[in-house]
């Protein structure tokens, strides 16, 4: 994910841009030079790669019959993530949406396209996009619940205070065998501005006094 | 730098006869082709006109008028033949019937003016 | 029910078809939508196969231009309710002059390397260090490039433009406006280097002024003007390599800024 | 040089590309496409108004018969009928370059551009000064 924490925990939208075009560049050379040493791809990874391409057919392009649309599941996914998840989140929230999202990934398996090509199929695409976000939102809605404070731009109603004790670190996200999520933190580096109470108005000039 | 076009020279001739045919041309024409013709102005009389044509400054504005209008008309002509005929495969022949059509008509109008008496 | 109105697309499938044809859709007609809302109407509720390439919605990403009712267009620009009037369907087709890949999706590949072939970046002799600080600008430098920095790629100029169709090794109306862009920033030394390629028939000598690529810019570039402008300034270091072998070199578009 | 010609590949053959030929008669598609054409076509008659000029010198040099015969030459109707239809194309031509004027060339004072409707009424304004002056020539007897 295109997250490196030049923004600590404020990272909303349009932060993503000096991230993008700064660490983005950086690991757009790289990958090209890594990709400029390596051999050719064992049999291993073609086999592999033989399987995903043998998935991708059986599942999206020779599929007929389910019963499922992309943009009924990708909507519902909005609204799920959008009430559960947003600015103010609280356990009940999260946890709704993390229900909605195991079902719509359920309901993900009976998809069925109208684009059976192999020329420029963008409803293909607009699959593997959806099950990735999928994917993405369950493991956002995970770490949400996991983190039971506040911190930077999201607000956890029932846990209205910042935890720096517990909770001054990243959350990693792994995906056991079954599926599921495991969460595990890595502490942050702090270089030059440690985090600080986020206020508006009147308290934010009198924590500038202060600071002063 | 890359190769030296004559595009430059030949838009340049292009745009100065394009100036100047849209300075002086619809005055000439309408005076020449209209007003006198039909009578709706007294055209001026043979001995006027020969008066004035003789003097060398009206001679020299005739030629550069004949000499920018015609290479003005050679550039454009060449690019509507090229573009909406679609005929681009003629480009020799129609790059010399333009620009030596214009080049035969400047010495022409020099011939005459520079001979008239 | 809500009001309707048809809109007529071109479907063109290259494992199908040997060439074009229309289908045509109802969608609903509400008065905020724009085409491309149709078009995903269509796409999300009808027929998951038609094939457009979209984005951002608000004109910038520049990836939605298509020809409604044969005139180039960013879809998420136009009123599906400005069309509604007469009851005649909506056309959308892929952008002119261009081949088609699939349905509405356009092959954009001589664009990208044209673009490239005018260094549509700023050149400099020499680099200043970055603990130098940055190169500045004022407000009046600015202005003289700053309108066709608007670009946004979206090609409405190369649909319009009958030179390009014609010919299409022309290199057209974006690519030369954006490489004004750069010669007139006072931050850059790459005229000279442009020119090589600005100054052949294939670029700026192919253009009639046929100004349409201008009148159908969404962001106001104008690319026609762009060419125009540079067509004097090579005129000009024509002459002046011509009159003063010595001094040719990007002199000119340097005073220019 | 070469970064334009390597763009010629675009048009080499792909056979699942559908391209669509450009008519040659693509001008009349479209009314901007034709008022192109027309204007385009308006040097046909800035030519032919250097024909008749050229006549006319020849004529006034030959002397005052020929110069009769020329007069009444302009005076038949296919002549008249042609030279209608040329000042409605040099007037066009004329139309259209000044509009375009301000495209072409950016004219910059004291650091701001000079709007386009100053630069197109200024062109108006000279066109209607050198008239006058031209008429005033050829009038004056």
């Amino acid at each position: 994910m295109a997250c490196v924490s030049i923004n600590g925990a404020n990272r909303l939208g349009s932060n993503s841009l000096p991230e993008l075009l700064v660490f983005g560049a950086r690991a757009g050379k790289a990958a090209a030079l890594t990709s400029l040493e390596q051999k050719p791809p064992s049999e291993h990874v073609i086999a592999q790669a033989n399987d995903e391409k043998r998935r991708l057919e059986e599942q999206f392009l020779r599929k007929t019959g389910g019963r499922e649309r992309i943009a009924t599941i990708r909507s519902e996914m909005h609204q799920a993530v959008e009430s559960g998840a947003g600015i103010y989140r609280t356990q009940d929230s999260l946890q709704q949406a993390a229900d909605k999202l195991q079902e719509l990934r359920e309901r993900f398996r009976n998809l069925s396209l109208d684009d059976h090509s192999l020329t420029f199929n963008t409803e293909l695409l607009g699959a593997l996009e959806l099950e990735f976000m999928l994917e993405v939102g369950s493991a956002i809605v995970a770490s949400a619940l996991h983190r039971t404070e506040s911190r930077g731009a999201h607000q956890r109603t029932d846990f209205p205070a910042r935890d720096d004790r517990n909770f001054l670190a990243h959350a990693l996200i792994f995906r056991s065998p079954d599926g599921s999520a495991r969460i595990e933190t890595t502490p942050v580096v702090i270089t030059r501005w440690p985090p600080g109470e986020r206020v508006y108005g009147v308290k934010s000039e009198v924590k500038e006094v202060a600071a002063r | 730098m890359a190769k030296q076009s004559n595009e430059p020279i030949l838009w340049a001739l292009f745009s100065a006869g394009g100036v100047f045919a849209a300075f002086a041309i619809p005055v000439h024409l309408f005076l020449l082709g209209l007003a006198f013709p039909l009578g709706w102005i007294p055209a001026p009389g043979y001995e006027y006109l020969h008066g004035l044509f003789s003097s060398p400054l009206p001679r020299i504005y005739l030629f550069a008028l004949c000499f920018l209008a015609l290479f003005h008309w050679a550039h454009r002509f060449r690019y509507t033949l090229y573009d909406g005929l679609q005929i681009k495969h003629l480009n020799e022949v129609i790059f010399v019937c333009c620009y030596g059509g214009a080049i035969f008509g400047t010495v022409l109008a020099g011939y005459l003016l520079w001979n008239f008496h | 029910m809500a009001e309707t109105i048809s809109v007529e697309v071109a479907r063109y499938s290259p494992e199908r078809d040997t060439e074009p044809s229309s289908q045509r859709y109802d969608v609903p007609l509400h008065k905020d939508w724009v085409v491309l809302d149709a078009l995903n109407y269509i796409k999300d509720k009808m027929d998951g196969s038609l094939t457009f390439r979209w984005s951002c919605r608000m004109g910038i990403c520049g990836s939605c231009g298509m020809m409604v009712n044969g005139e180039p267009k960013l879809t998420c620009a136009t009123f599906l309710s400005d069309y509604a009037g007469d009851g005649s369907p909506v056309r959308v087709q892929p952008l002119r002059y261009f081949p088609v890949i699939r349905d509405l999706v356009v092959e954009i590949t001589d664009f990208m390397n044209k673009l490239q072939s005018v260094k549509p970046w700023l050149i400099r002799g020499d680099e200043k260090a970055v603990s130098e600080g940055e190169y500045l600008q004022t407000p009046e430098q600015l202005d003289r490039y700053k309108q066709f920095s608007m670009c946004i790629n979206c090609l409405l100029c190369y649909a319009a433009c009958p030179v390009y169709g014609l010919d299409p090794v022309f290199i057209g109306p974006a690519a030369i406006a954006l490489a004004q862009r750069y010669n007139m920033d006072s931050r850059d030394e790459g005229a000279g280097e442009r020119m090589d390629v600005l100054a052949q028939h294939e670029g700026i000598w192919g253009c009639t002024f046929v100004g349409e690529c201008t009148k159908v810019c969404p962001k106001h570039v104008d690319p026609a003007g762009a060419i125009q402008q540079y067509k004097l300034t090579a005129t000009i270091e024509r002459f002046k390599s011509f009159l003063m072998p010595w001094a040719a070199g990007n002199s000119e578009m340097e005073s220019a800024k | 040089m070469s970064g334009v010609r390597q763009t010629v590949r675009y048009t080499e053959y792909h056979p699942r590309w559908y391209r669509t030929r450009v008519s040659t008669w693509w001008w009349l598609s479209r009314w901007p496409y034709l008022k192109f054409i027309l204007r385009e076509i308006s040097s046909v008659f800035v030519a032919w108004f250097v024909v008749v000029l050229l006549l006319q010198i020849r004529a006034l040099s030959r002397g005052p018969q020929a110069y009769a015969a020329f007069e009444h030459w302009l005076q038949i109707p296919v002549i008249v009928l042609l030279n209608l239809t040329a000042m409605f194309f040099v007037t066009f031509h004329a139309v259209t370059w000044f509009n375009l004027t301000p495209r072409a060339m950016v004219v910059r004072f004291g650091g701001k551009r000079v709007p386009d409707g100053l630069i197109v009424g200024t062109n108006y304004a000279a066109w209607a000064a050198v008239s006058v002056v031209l008429a005033w020539f050829l009038l004056r007897s």
